[in-house]
């Protein structure tokens, strides 16, 4: 089981799709920095099948004006959060 | 739409095209459009792609306490930037709508784009 | 666990660095140690000895310089990546004919073997990029 | 396919997803890769996106004559690097085939990404 | 009349869309760098309606190997051509 | 013409710094005098005094000083973005406590107005970003 990183806005760069063809059956998705503008209504189908592990960091939804703005199939963690997440999966993998 | 026709003859065209929080783009970006008007300058800004959330309503500090992009954007007020545009399809495509955003801003539709470019004298994209 | 971070971005022109040390932080608070920090690719940046942001910003290169101090961490720049980058200590100056010093300590210059070392001697690797 | 889930368990997987020529990601990931190999690891490489035009024959040296990327994965053989995977439909993207690479590869489909990766100890992606 | 310059390849980067949104009826775009890759002939669809406009610049086609791949819409020119189209344009905006 | 150049990308981890000196050269050989280059964002790291790249890599900081050298280019940097980049000439470090300095003649600090003078002064303004 890995955990993936992603920073980058899936309306700009399309590393989001390499991202999904890359994960496993059980990999969760953390959406962090510019990544979670992916996180919103309008832009989260870029990210089908992910129920219950694609993630959100709190910090930067919160930074951007975006905390509201979050669908609801996005799990929103903070920094501790996702150090807990980090404590799960023995390997991380950062996308950009 | 007949606003951009006439309207758009400035000296500066500063675009912004990241989003903030993410990097120094548009920051730096600002920095240049403040010192265009501080110099006198008739200076314009355009919003386009992931640059129109620096526009949006309810920002943060950014991390580690670092300044969010809302208190220039104030400060733009102040310095007398004359337009500031705004890409509609950028708007939409983020289901955005100008009701989320800080300031007023003049809408530009995808044709008029160019109009807006092709009215200014110098043009700096970031 | 014993974490390790490395760093791909280089200070305010993207958020990698900032991210990194506000995992740093949260780690710590869990409990955990962050053993080292490796700055590679525009990562070196993050060592600038004469990095002078305003003073209403944060100081990265002195946020680091103090996560050195109050936990050990031990804070790695890739000597290829900093060389071409600008970034030497005093005997790599030496070394190429100049004075002075762009990176200082508790920054260490080493080679890329470090890196795939980390991988054995800590139990997560963490990747920041910009 | 049957070669991807029983070769698949390496020390160490460098991912290549950067065009080369435009920056130092490819250069810097591939000195990563042959560090690896030279400290006896047993290294894979994974080309994916625009990482595959990395292996595209005829290339030249760079821009004010650095050095390309041929020379170095040239010296992956000497290194003995163990794989070399390419996405198969990465290069399909670009109207690219295996008949275009440098390099012989182990073509990979989507579905058999996750298991590169799940077989290997350690993980860069660049 | 502008010149428009590239240099992200359109299979990485959504900005060629704001690209072709925000070029006039008689603006000329010139790929250097990575925006080659948007040259060849597998790519090239991501740039209609461009003919007699559309430059790449060959010092960074040739580094890329792809010379001989450039569809045969797309005009090669040398860095000298690149300061040619830049004599004859008085601005040019740069796209990254 | 007289053309400037804006640099926006530091040298080596982008190709920018690199177009930007073959255009140069290509402008040159034209007819053209390249007035100005200003660096900014990035940028300003290929004003980086100690950078060593290995000796079969091209000299990107060498390069520019060649050009001011031979065609009299003024090597303009922005001093906000080179300072919080680390990048202090002699007079800069003294005020900010460091010794030495990380940027040397000919690259000059300079302000962001100087940008937008160029403007006025050449007659094309050509930007190689990241």
């Amino acid at each position: 089981m890995l955990l993936h990183l992603l920073n980058r806005a899936p309306s700009s760069s399309s590393v989001h799709q390499d991202v999904l063809r890359t994960m496993g059956e059980e990999d969760g998705l953390m959406l962090i920095e510019d990544g979670v503008f992916g996180a919103v209504s309008a832009q989260v189908q870029h990210f089908p099948g992910l129920e219950g592990r694609l993630f959100a960091l709190r910090e930067d939804l919160e930074s951007r004006g975006l905390a509201g703005r979050c669908d609801s199939r996005v799990i929103i963690v903070d920094m501790d959060g996702f150090v807990a997440l980090t404590e799960e999966v023995q390997r991380t993998v950062s996308w950009f | 739409m007949s606003e951009i026709t006439e309207a758009s003859h400035g000296d500066l065209l500063v675009m912004l095209r990241h989003a903030p929080h993410g990097g120094l783009w548009l920051r730096e970006a600002l920095d240049l459009a403040l010192v265009g008007a501080a110099f006198g300058q008739s200076v314009s800004l355009l919003l386009m792609g992931d640059g129109v959330w620096a526009l949006l309503q309810g920002q943060g500090s950014g991390p580690l306490g670092q300044k969010g992009s809302q208190s220039t954007f104030e400060m733009l007020e102040m310095y007398d930037i004359e337009r500031l545009y705004v890409d509609v399809d950028s708007l939409a495509a983020r289901g955005l709508t100008r009701d989320d955003l800080l300031l007023p801003v003049i809408e530009v539709s995808t044709p008029e784009l160019s109009t807006v470019l092709a009215g200014h004298r110098q043009i700096f994209n970031f | 666990m014993r974490y390790a971070l490395l760093v791909l971005g280089g200070p305010y022109s993207h958020q990698a660095a900032h991210s990194a040390l506000r995992f740093a932080h949260a780690a710590i608070a869990r409990g955990h140690r962050v053993g080292t920090v490796f700055f590679y690719h525009d990562g070196v940046y993050n060592a600038a000895h004469f990095a002078a942001p305003p003073q209403d910003e944060p100081h990265l290169v002195d946020a680091w310089r103090e996560l050195q101090r109050t936990q050990g961490t031990v804070l790695q720049v890739c000597v290829a990546a900093a060389l071409r980058r600008g970034l030497l200590d005093a005997r790599e100056a030496e070394r190429h004919g100049k004075r002075g010093a762009s990176l200082e300590p508790p920054f260490e210059l080493t080679g890329l073997g470090q890196l795939l070392d980390i991988g054995q001697t800590h139990e997560r690797l963490i990747t920041f990029a910009p």
